[in-house]
């Protein structure tokens, strides 16, 4: 059983391409974090398979030295749903953005995550439309002057995460490009999930939408906008680990931790809930209101369609016996013509 | 077939006839398609040659008793070999005023009618929005009418079962085949055998008794003073069986599957009148089909290139509008050079036209309806039985050639039925598949564009070690495969890609001609319209008129040997169930003057028809 | 201002068509509950219309004497929503079922309610595909066995309301076809509602999918199985109104009123929450274990797409003053050959 | 145009030309698509005809210094009237090795070669795959090649600001300009203004400097010595501008709105390279123009359906592949037969192909993408100012027969610029566009399909009194507009929306023939290879030749003289950017052996080839 495995380094996992996205793009840092979780997951290169669809993230499969297939736009969800389907025993990432996941593929997306395949999404959410030079995307915020929206964008955004709660998604996380350790650390739970794992990743777009994400990667100010879950441990942020969430009915609220607080009166986060109301709720804490969760919203464990497509097969083939087609072809009435 | 001469009076006089053409029709819930699915496969068994034409009401259930509700359902025997399930009706079945009201323009003056009398009260009458009792006003003069109380007999026939009369009422079905199968002289075994399987208890037994007193109605009432009968027809010698065109379709492409030693993966979303295609391979899980409903067409087509990467015999089915929204897709499985079918069941159209009724007018879709310069073989199913042929050629095609291939069929051709001369799977030719092995860091690296002599890329598998490597919807480099933004590049892939689609009709056998190979005309037909165009043909040559007819399987390319063959003959006339798609394709291409004939009604041509649109070369 | 209205009533909203459902659908019912109020609302008849995509449920437009358009699967929202850019003075509504509106439309359905224009939009949920003949749909559930699923569907459902609330719906709304009063009062609460309403009807096809909610409608069991929500009030349900539903964290559980527990120690609905984590909880509950809420979950006000376009449109007009094409053409370089 | 000879020089000497074609060629960063601009309006304004052809890098942004990321801008100018940005270049600017090896190809021999000395160092070199310095090397022997310092040069220039070397590399492109206005001899005046109003500050003055300094460097250096000059060109009389061909569409839809009073509605989903138009009209809302930037091509396509409806102009705008998705709808729209605009602007396919590269492959897609019959009308714009009539004319047919209208633009109008005849919308016809009013219980019902002479029906708007009716798309009753299902009725609605389709020709002004209306070859050409063909029929006319030329803007239906016409030649070529669409329809439709001419390389026609393939019908 045990085969043994050439142990590889990120280098291995680099193509022959060269990489073109804008000096200073986060995309290079989730390229190079995905680099460093490969060769940890004992899974043979040959066995990987990353799809996407069309924009500047979906370049990535050209730069990953696995299988690959850069699809069309916003298909990838549904491309990799046929390819694991063919092959279970491939280990199947998606790479799309916040456009090509959330506005032309939002169904496929929807549909690949309800049926919870065991495929790993990752989306890129850099709030703009980068390939096409910088329209609004449904996750650009309210008022968001872009060129396709010179008076401020009006269509409310999306929540990635709420959506994929909303439908029923058995792995939620979110990460920043910058935060490279947490990067890291959230793609390795995303690959070690059975079942869709769907990731956020806040990324950068320099040259469309510089500092989208600033608040929640400026070094001063991080600790007050962003909050690390952790399972079973209490919503603790601030630079002196000083404040807390609490639960005030349905609401979450700041809390300072000390004065009349301590950390057992806290939210304490629990990604293994099995109604997902919690994880949702997570997702609606936004800045500035709030600090914005990083990290595991949710992990739960339930039935794969791959892996029950598979079964019922099975159980098919034992239960009605041999696939003759020739039986099949002279089952009914039948005659002979002499 | 010893009972083939069971319930054949004995009493009346039995006169001989070559074949008939008998239609149901009823409302919706009256259980026409089973009656004429038990009168098929009972005249088959029989030994005759069969075809059938179901025609369902539209997607809908209207209500009961309406026009908008009648369902019917038309077979065709004979004691020769036939094509078509029949222009006009020999007998026609009317369940109720709506039906006999969208059906009596089809029956042949004389032929004979059979009516429910008890179905024609005001509430029915008015329904059907006939003014006056057709039964009473003369209009029927020219038919033998037959009216049956064909409620109240029914409900006798059961009273002793104690049923409801809503469930004695649904044996009228079974009454009415009883007296049509006696008519026909056909034996009562079939159903019977039918029954047993499919229904239980007091159904069961309500359902024979319906069948036998209709029988018997036949049998003893004076109304009836002769029945007819079809002898065997002379068909080649081998074990049959009835299918129907999605059956067929579906039973094909799992057979492809095993000479492929390909897994099957269909990627599909319902539409009609192609769903039954999905249902019958969810059947299949023991022959390791995987079925996936989609969330979409796009997501059905999408799942099917994923699938197609990963190695399945990957196929895609839907109907018109289905396929206009994988077009885009599709273009990318064109990039892609990888192996899978897009067929398409097509229906009435433009958008979501005529749902329920056949039309060939998506050709021009399938070989035009992409962006750029897209070119893929498309192949086109001629018959019910014929879909399972063509669905191994096209999965041939699509791995010889690593490319995606569409396959037509048609409304017509997916419910209707005809025998099917069983196959032997191992007598089928294996379709030889090959996969590009393993490499190490020593050999040269892997080119995932390069091509063979015919022009095909390697279909290397995710999970080979050594052939990592990456495709995508952008132009490709050659041979490498990498993206290429080179203008000279550009032009020698689409070259290559129209170049190696081309090569396909190298494979193909030459066009049969049925008839001389030069005359005054040459019928050139594609898809559903074989049966009735082939029949039409042979009429008018026993009539003595120079015609001759070639049937193309291959819509694109076109047969390399078409061009010889049509420039033999005087005229081309090329009828379709479109305005005139193939036409189009076959004047540009050969710059000849070939005309049309062109009908879109969301029903098949009668032979008539096209024997009165041939015998004007002729007069 | 006061325009006159001709008084109408339910069947001047009746149209000339054949009404072609299968007797017994649930669909008529909900035709019916709409009828009546139709004329209730205030609104002249032409300036209503009725879009629909494909399905049984989506022939209803033919069945209204208003404007209507019985479009393509799965586009009614996004037909809506051009129909409600170019006028909006006009009272659109959009009928669509479990599968047009969450299968193949699932990406309108969710940018509509996203941008919030002010439509209504109306699932029959069968939980089937009905036109087709009875395939599975997003909404059948697990082992479901169809057409499609002889063995069982595999794919986790989708929960209507559920997907709503997970892209920021402003109102969210379910009933139940044989529940003509609270139907009728639900159908008039979405249209009075300003923005997107979505309200699921848990509709009987009695053809391809019968007894589908006999459980909430079951004369016998309904007490128990059905929970009516009501702003400001506790959850109460139950034949004798015994039984209550109370927080427990972030779960709900039913308690039994009187045994220690009274009233005020329920949760108390708020439909105006501000942030939807209550009505996304309540979305969650699920016959068998729990009632099943019916009622308005969600109702706020939030800016709606339609209207900012036009005050958009208003303040350029009236910051740029007169748009004359002329002055445009003649801006920049310009030269004259004589 | 008292600055028109401004910069002029006074020392050198000064050679005529008739035109000069110049390419700016560096890095996405350098600010090339900046520099062709400016020359570009500089030229017209100084009374040269003017033609140009932005060259972008694919979508992505490469790292700085590749090949990948090379852009340019390509300007043609002349004393006579032009027509295409010209085929090899006169003089090329090339401000890094990669833009040198990009473009090199292009300069005819002999021509200028202006590079940046600075930039081609070692990482420079490499990046551009060079093993030796082409500058010292000897293979550029055969151009007059100037290596200047350009980098170092402009540091130098703005030195005094205390810009960081950044910035001050930024201007490195007024720089080249400066250089190259000297060397035609045009005003930097029109660029000072360009400059003050679009920077600010220091920024404004580096920029300034750095134009004069290149200016000077030309003026002052030995290395040049000669400049040129172009004299004006005798245009039309009138007031003129220059536009893009995606601006000119733009501003073609708002003023088509504007004529026929309707609300503009703009349904879209951006997509190279198309997305400019959105840009536009979203800075259009003091237009009252609604811009709808949808979640996907199928939302904007529908959304585009539902404002038709509601009375708007509803349009929208895409490239391939959206168009592919917008198949199924673009059907509904033809059976609904609402008026509404579908815009596309085609890149090389087919799937994602080559998006920044233009190609007119998209034509079989137009006339044939959908499922059914499904005919519309389709029109091409020949030029960047071509858009702006095209857009009006596109929309006259639209609602005067009710019926979407495809209209086709590519790349190379899209982005390429001309000067335009600025029109007085007061002397633009009114666009006439009805709606039925208001009804009252006593008048007849409404009829949704009732037709009028042209068999357009009715355009009746949600919120009219008495007008209430419901549409979709299943097939029609013929004047009622209720669902139907009856053979003759479908077969007479085909028939009719046919019909309507091909009545828009009757409208068609007679179609222009260049040259002799009959002769040895006649040349079709459409969309955006008019310049080319025009430009090469004058020039083998010139020569002697018989052969003529028409280009056809209206492809579907095809103008009803275009047979007579074609008959009168002894040879057809269609030359097109795809592998024979036109072609196709051409020859089907006339049977006639027209012969394409076809290539597929992401640029436009070469007059020069053009030449020498109208040259072997001659020799
Ligand atoms: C069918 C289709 N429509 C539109 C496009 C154009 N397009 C390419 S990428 C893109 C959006 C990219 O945005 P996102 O997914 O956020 O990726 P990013 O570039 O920001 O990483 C669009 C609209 C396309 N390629 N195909
Ligand atoms: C593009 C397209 N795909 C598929 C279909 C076939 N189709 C029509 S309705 C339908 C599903 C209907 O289900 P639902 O929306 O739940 O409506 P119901 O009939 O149950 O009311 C399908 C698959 C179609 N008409 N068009
Ligand atoms: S445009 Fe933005 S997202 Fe795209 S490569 Fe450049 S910086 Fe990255
Ligand atoms: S099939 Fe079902 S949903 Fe459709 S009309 Fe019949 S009962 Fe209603
Ligand atoms: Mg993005
Ligand atoms: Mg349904």
């Amino acid at each position: 059983m045990a085969i043994e495995l050439p142990v590889l380094k990120p280098s291995d996992f680099a193509s022959d391409q060269d990489v073109r996205w804008c000096p200073g793009c986060g995309d290079y840092s989730i390229l190079a974090q995905m680099k460093k979780v490969l060769p940890t997951l004992g899974v043979p290169r040959e066995k990987m398979v990353f799809v996407s669809g069309i924009g500047c993230s979906s370049r990535f499969p050209y730069y990953v030295n696995t299988y690959g297939l850069h699809s069309i736009h916003g298909r990838a969800p549904a491309i990799a749903t046929g390819l694991k389907c063919a092959r279970p025993d491939l280990m199947v990432w998606v790479v799309t953005g916040d456009g090509d996941g959330l506005s032309i593929g939002g169904n496929h997306l929807m549909h690949c995550i309800r049926r919870n395949l065991d495929i790993n999404i990752v989306m890129f959410n850099n709030r703009i439309y980068g390939l096409t030079k910088g329209q609004y995307s449904p996750t650009s915020p309210l008022g968001k002057v872009t060129k396709s929206t010179p008076m401020g964008a009006i269509d409310n955004p999306l929540h990635p995460l709420s959506i994929a709660i909303g439908c029923e998604a058995t792995f939620v996380a979110r990460s920043i490009d910058t935060n490279i350790k947490h990067l890291e650390m959230t793609l390795k739970r995303a690959a070690e999930h059975r079942g869709t794992s769907f990731v956020e990743v806040y990324q950068n777009c320099n040259v469309f939408n510089d500092g989208a994400f600033e608040y929640a990667t400026d070094k001063a100010s991080k600790a007050d906008t962003v909050i690390e879950l952790e399972h079973g441990k209490p919503l603790v942020f601030g630079k002196n680990r000083e404040k807390g969430i609490r639960l005030h009915g349905m609401n979450p609220e700041i809390v300072e931790i000390g004065k009349g607080v301590n950390e057992d009166d806290l939210l304490f986060h629990d990604e293994k809930a099995d109604e997902p109301s919690l994880a949702y709720l997570l997702s609606r804490m936004r800045y500035p209101e709030f600090p914005e969760p990083i990290g595991v919203f949710r992990a739960v464990d339930r039935p794969r369609y791959d892996e029950e497509m598979v079964s019922q097969i099975a159980k098919e083939r034992q239960t009605r016996g041999d696939a003759d087609l020739d039986k099949l072809f002279n089952s009914g009435e039948t005659w002979t013509v002499t | 077939m010893a009972t083939s001469t069971e319930g054949i009076s004995k009493n009346k006089q039995v006169i001989k006839l070559e074949g008939a053409t008998v239609r149901f029709a009823g409302d919706s819930g009256d259980g026409m398609q089973l009656a004429g699915t038990q009168l098929t496969n009972t005249s088959a068994l029989a030994g005759n040659d069969v075809a059938t034409f179901p025609d369902f009401p539209a997607e809908i259930r209207a209500p009961r008793g309406t026009l908008a509700g009648v369902s019917g359902f038309q077979i065709h025997f004979a004691s020769s070999e036939i094509f078509t399930p029949g222009d006009s009706l020999d007998a026609l079945v009317a369940m109720n005023p709506a039906a006999l009201k969208t059906n009596l323009s089809d029956l042949r003056a004389g032929g004979i009618l059979i009516v429910d009398k008890d179905s024609f009260d005001k509430k029915g009458l008015e329904q059907a929005g006939y003014a006056k009792n057709p039964l009473d006003d003369g209009s029927l003069d020219s038919y033998q009418l037959f009216q049956v109380e064909l409620t109240k007999n029914t409900r006798n026939a059961v009273e002793s079962l104690g049923l409801g009369l809503k469930a004695a009422d649904r044996c009228r079905n079974f009454y009415a085949m009883g007296l049509v199968f006696w008519l026909y002289g056909r034996s009562l075994e079939p159903t019977r055998r039918y029954v047993q399987t499919k229904f239980k208890g007091e159904v069961a037994d309500a359902n024979l008794r319906s069948l036998e007193a209709g029988r018997n109605y036949g049998e003893t009432t004076d109304a009836f003073y002769s029945s007819f009968q079809v002898d065997r027809a002379e068909l080649k010698a081998g074990k049959y069986r009835n299918i129907i065109g999605n059956q067929a379709l579906a039973w094909g492409v799992v057979a492809a599957a095993k000479l492929s030693k390909c897994e099957l993966f269909l990627g599909s979303y319902p539409i009609t009148p192609a769903s039954d295609i999905l249902h019958y391979l969810s059947e299949f899980k023991h022959h390791g089909v995987k079925t996936f409903q989609a969330e979409d067409e796009i997501a059905a087509m999408t799942a099917t290139i994923g699938a197609a990467f990963g190695g399945d015999m990957a196929i895609t089915t839907s109907s018109g509008p289905g396929i206009a929204l994988k077009g885009e897709a599709i273009g990318l499985g064109v990039m892609l050079e990888l192996p899978m079918l897009v067929i398409n069941v097509q229906r009435g159209g433009p958008s979501t036209g005529l749902p329920t009724k056949t039309e060939q007018s998506d050709l021009f879709q399938a070989v035009f309806g992409r962006n750029g310069e897209c070119p893929m073989p498309v192949i086109a199913a001629r018959s019910p039985s014929d879909c399972f042929n063509t669905a191994i050629e096209a999965w041939q095609i699509a791995v010889r050639y690593m490319t995606p291939v569409m396959l037509l069929s048609d409304g017509y051709i997916a419910n209707g039925a005809e025998p099917w001369e069983i196959p032997t799977m191992s007598a089928l030719p294996d379709i030889p598949v090959e996969h590009p092995g393993p490499r190490s860091e020593d050999d040269p690296p892997f080119m995932p564009y390069k091509r063979d002599e015919r022009l095909a890329r390697p279909w290397a598998l995710p999970g080979t070690v050594g052939l990592t490597h990456r495709i995508g919807g952008l132009e490709k480099q050659d041979v490498t495969g990498n993206i290429s933004y080179d203008p000279a590049n550009h032009q020698h892939m689409v070259n290559t890609r129209a170049q190696k689609v081309n090569n396909v009709a190298n494979d193909y056998p030459a066009t049969q001609i049925e008839g001389a190979d030069q005359g005054e005309l040459l019928v050139i037909s594609w898809g559903g319209t074989y049966g009735s165009c082939l029949t039409a043909v042979r009429r008018m040559q026993a009539l003595g008129h120079s015609v001759s007819h070639i049937h193309l399987r291959y819509i694109n390319p076109l047969p390399n040997d078409l061009h010889g063959i049509m420039q033999r003959f005087q005229h081309i006339l090329v009828p379709e169930l479109n305005m005139g798609q193939l036409l189009t394709l076959i004047r540009s291409k050969y710059v000849i003057d070939a005309k049309g004939f062109n009908k879109v009604q969301g029903r098949p041509f009668g032979v008539g028809e096209l024997m009165d649109k041939i015998g004007e070369y002729f007069s």
